[in-house]
């Protein structure tokens, strides 16, 4: 189980030639992921690691049925991309690029919407549900299946939390690199009330930063609607005012979007909220 | 990338919206020129692109080419302090001579966008000249925003409900909608990430005019606009920052003295909450991002230690993309072509671990694998490097 | 009954003030309709047969609660006023005017359809559910409450065709006029399947004429998913090819979108095709 | 609104897409200036706005002076038939000179909307130079659409589509790319209901360039366009149709002999399928609109009135927004005006119906109310007319 995505999703990947595109498509299909095709303008009719690449999106998603798509397309050209993949006909879209426009992502994430097209990131390390499938760039090995659902908008501190997870024996239902850009698909909510529904998921990890309100926004969701506990690291505490901390989403604006006050939002809501990654594991392990 | 004053004018300017004549001076000797020519009487405007300008004494009025010229001198070349130099002062490279004008009344305008609503808002305030952030404050009431969506773009009911909300009738109506669309095109063309004008003027005509321009153009989409990257000019303190994202890593100066290299934004960000959860105070953020380059390991120690104050080096590498030998080799490599004479703490784990501890050790370093065990002996490390520098 | 509008229905009227707007606001609360407010802009607080004048849309619709709206704008801010309401959050949008560029329509309608809002027309009578409320410029005393549903591309046609309904003692459950522009919001079908559901409609009587594809569509759509007696007239039989008859939309291009073609579908979907307009209610009556 | 093949090119070179070489010629006298320009081998091309064009020999290949100078002379000032001219000849007023180009390929490409989807539609055919409608009923497999949001614009996809389906590995899609992407915006910005470049031509250097091009401008959004206003033509037997229009009527010539004037665009298309079924044949399509102008009954007589061939009038109202009192008021002033030396048979119902028959009356005039009456009654008249014309 798990949300979003499981294992008969079939993927394909857009940008499968690139460099990091035939990479990562070889360790998803190590995984167990279904890719079943690629995407390459002018390079349609090769073939990358056995999986068939195709110039276009919509002659990909006709040839291959395919419902989700992930995208290792430089900026220039991601947001075009996503809208490719929308207008072909996939159900979800993980985009890894970091470094759109944020014009183009605004213009791109309207537009999914208008499709009922479910966007992960950009700026994001995908989507893995354990044991099942990973659509992402995530070290599959660290992950475990199990009850803990885990959503953040950092990758390699995702990583962090997770290994700590995995060896204190919590597995995953499915973990969410929701993106590191102010503006992204889906977004903690979302991922909250899918957790909620999952039966698979008896605990939630989440995995904040300072900037923007997308914690606020789920410390009230949380609050109003959730009822699984859930843990909460929030990273930037440290952080100075105006300073973009290497995402482009993690800016304290004015005053706004510190750690200390998604702190005390998600305390209010009756989150755990724990003052080291470190502590994650253990915090976690107190509801089980 | 911020726009200097004059650069953002410019760009008002090819977009046919009224600003004040005005001259950029970059020496003393090409200022009498333009105050002749606008007739003895104007304004001296510094250019910074620090905030806060104004309450710094970095704009002055002048009544006589004498003042201009004492004005110039005051300002030209010199540094410029203000609340947001950080204590430094921004030097003043150039300077704006302007006319002085006269008007009926001076709003706040700007276009940015919301992350909320992942929309550009048009934001207006009746109380021009003041901080946005101190209306906000003191009366949010006075503040009205309008949310464009990206998929239609600017409407003429926008305009309306803001102009509406100034409560003037309908005089300047035209003027106002003419400036705005045009300022609506140029964010969205120039990808703008704010285009900020503070005060907007209503002339005497009732016409708007925007008598101060701010800007800043979205870093991401710099590679559409070769024309600005040209006229870059980066603020003494961030010349780091640029120079560190130029060679793809992000790099944030901090006060304290435990300098740290991490890959990933997220994790990077807590492993400074850590070192300051330990007592410590982080001398830096810096993210060597996600891919494998060993260059990259060299040019982060290189910015690392251009820090004179740092007392400990904390390297916390999780594998992933990123492998632990390449992070061994470029440490490796890096050590090579400089000694680096502080304590440095490492912990590398994940892809490739057991080949990035081999390399380490063939080098005589040591890395932990976990994180809390790394910081804990990284307190030591700098507590004994406290007692041996006292 | 009827579909779409009832006498619950809450109507702002854009363009209040304007000659046509003033003209049917009076019209329409004649006829019982509830009109709750207006807008022009830089009028507000007027009234008009003491509705009143609201500046914006966003004014209008908080102060009212207003779920519908009709615009009389000229052709040139017509479709930014579509956008202004379903941004506005109204549920319908009735426009009525008549030569608004297609780039602008083409715009507003995949637009207002990201928001789930309905639009009818542009360049259209609006609709009328008789006995409870009318939206729209048609002369109210033709109608007659009853089970005919009647969807139409044209105005007086419709009222040519309602007023021998109503003379042979045929009511109306719904009657809509679509509009005669080449884009347009609702369409045959989406009238179609809101009349198969609504139990006050037991006979649909659908008024087609040459250019485009919408009767084409319907006639698809009759043969697959309309249980009720269908009754259908198309004009234009002796209208020439790539001639515009009046109507933007109305127009035969490269032999396409015929009269004849469209005929032939409907028959074939089982409806009973008229030769004439006026042959239209006693073609219903056999069906009661 | 149609544009000459001359004035589609002017737009194409402001956005930039190539054209070949050209000059208009108005007069024999400013041929050979631009010929000898061209070196002497030019192709002379007739404007008109009627397709068929070439197939009917109005554009001829010249390799020398006198060539070029004897195809102007069978050009310039006289009619040219073609299938689309119904029989009588558009006349000559320009020309266009162009210089001879070599190409490799010549293809078919278009923007138009799609009435369907709502969206704009881009059409490519591997058949250049044949009509789209031949290429669909013979060849439809080489037609490839590609239909673009019109909230999301134009995406490199939509034009990565296209080539690809050209097959010609990667040259010349720079180029394809420039000039799909610059007439899409020409088609947004100059609010283009059709814009076809056939045949789109593929050069030597792999390059694109637009070989001929046919444009039609939204008559909705002329308003917005002035500048194309101006420069319009209309062909001769589009005359009366903009001339009606201009007066606020729909008007469409027919070859029948039985006049008729409606109010509502539906029920005159209804009225003259009427006309035709009781085994009349129409004269023509007429709406005077839904507004109450007496003046527009008044003009829409006049249109009437200039068929020589008519033999009776049918006035068919239905009162709604149109009161049926001010159209009596319009045919009483138009009578008063001019006499009408045809029957004229009138149906009259909906609002004001009773004060419009006391009109009618005052004047010697009955109406039905009945639509079908009426016309059973117009026939009769017809048949006694056509006894008394006999």
């Amino acid at each position: 189980m798990g949300i979003f995505v499981n294992k008969e999703t079939q993927v394909i990947v857009q940008g499968i030639t690139g460099r990091d595109g035939s990479f990562h498509t070889k360790k998803m299909l190590e995984y167990g992921t279904k890719v079943v095709g690629g995407v390459t303008p002018f390079k349609g009719g090769m073939n990358v690691e056995g999986v068939p690449v195709f110039n276009t999106m919509s002659e990909a998603v006709s040839r291959t049925g395919a419902d989700t798509s992930i995208i290792y397309i430089p900026p220039a050209f991601a947001a075009g991309s996503i809208i490719e993949a929308a207008e072909a006909g996939v159900r979800n879209i993980v985009c890894i690029t970091e470094g759109i426009p944020v014009a183009d992502m605004m213009m791109a994430a309207h537009f999914v919407r208008t499709r009922g097209v479910r966007l992960f990131g950009p700026n994001c390390p995908g989507i893995i549900t354990p044991g099942e499938t990973k659509i992402g760039i995530m070290p599959g090995h660290i992950f475990k299946k199990g009850a803990v659902g885990v959503i953040s908008r950092s990758g390699t501190l995702t990583y962090e939390v997770v290994h700590t997870l995995s060896a204190a024996g919590l597995g995953q239902s499915t973990v969410i690199g929701i993106g590191g850009d102010p503006v992204i698909g889906t977004k903690f909510t979302d991922c909250l009330e899918a957790f909620e529904k999952d039966p698979a998921t008896e605990a939630v990890v989440l995995i904040g930063e300072i900037g923007g309100s997308d914690e606020e926004m789920a410390a009230a969701f949380i609050k109003e609607h959730f009822s699984k506990p859930v843990t909460v690291f929030i990273a930037g505490k440290t952080a100075p005012d105006g300073k973009r901390m290497g995402h482009a989403g993690a800016i304290i604006q004015g005053g706004k979007g510190t750690a200390e006050s998604k702190i005390s939002l998600f305390r209010e809501a009756g989150a755990a909220v724990v003052d080291l990654p470190v502590d994650i594991a253990e915090a976690v392990k107190a509801f089980f | 990338m911020k726009l200097l004053e004059y650069q953002a004018k410019q760009l008002l300017k090819e977009y046919h919206i009224p600003v004040p004549e005005g001259f950029v001076v970059k020496e003393l000797s090409m200022l009498s020129q333009p105050v002749q020519h606008l007739g003895g009487k104007c304004v001296v405007k510094a250019q910074i692109l620090a905030g806060g300008r104004g309450k710094a004494g970095g704009v002055r009025l002048a009544g006589t080419p004498k003042e201009a010229e004492e004005a110039a001198k005051a300002l030209l070349g010199k540094p410029l302090e203000t609340y947001q130099t950080a204590g430094k002062g921004e030097t003043v490279h150039s300077l704006l001579v302007e006319e002085q004008l006269v008007f009926q009344k001076e709003i706040y305008f700007s276009i940015t966008y919301d992350r909320e609503t992942q929309t550009p808002v048009l934001m207006l305030s009746a109380r021009g000249g003041v901080e946005i952030e101190e209306t906000a404050l003191e009366d949010p009431e006075s503040i009205k925003k309008v949310r464009v969506n990206p998929l239609t773009g600017i409407q003429e009911h926008h305009i309306r409900e803001l102009f509406l909300f100034l409560e003037r009738g309908k005089e300047g109506y035209r003027s106002f909608t003419d400036l705005v669309t045009n300022l609506y095109r140029l964010y969205v063309e120039r990808d703008a990430a704010m285009v900020e004008i503070n005060p907007l003027v209503i002339l005497s005509d009732d016409s708007f005019l925007a008598l101060d321009a701010k800007m800043i153009i979205d870093d991401n989409a710099l590679f559409r606009h070769e024309d600005l990257v040209k006229i870059r000019s980066v603020p003494d303190d961030e010349l780091q920052e640029v120079h560190a994202r130029e060679k793809g890593l992000s790099f944030v100066k901090m006060d304290g003295d435990v300098a740290c290299m991490v890959n990933g934004a997220g994790l990077a960000m807590a492993t400074m909450d850590m070192i300051k959860h330990y007592g410590m105070e982080p001398a830096n953020f810096l993210d060597i991002g996600g891919s494998s380059n060993p260059q990259k390991v060299i040019e982060a120690l290189d910015i690392i230690m251009r820090n004179p104050k740092i007392k400990v080096i904390f390297i916390n590498v999780f594998g992933g993309i990123t492998r632990c030998d390449d992070v061994a080799n470029g440490f490796k490599k890096a050590l090579s072509q400089r000694p680096i004479d502080r304590p440095i703490v490492m912990r590398l784990t994940g892809t490739n671990e057991k080949e990035g501890r081999e390399i380490l050790e063939s080098i005589g370093y040591d890395a932990f694998s976990d994180l809390r065990e790394a910081v804990i002996h990284l307190k030591e490390v700098y507590q004994r490097s406290q007692r041996g520098g006292m």
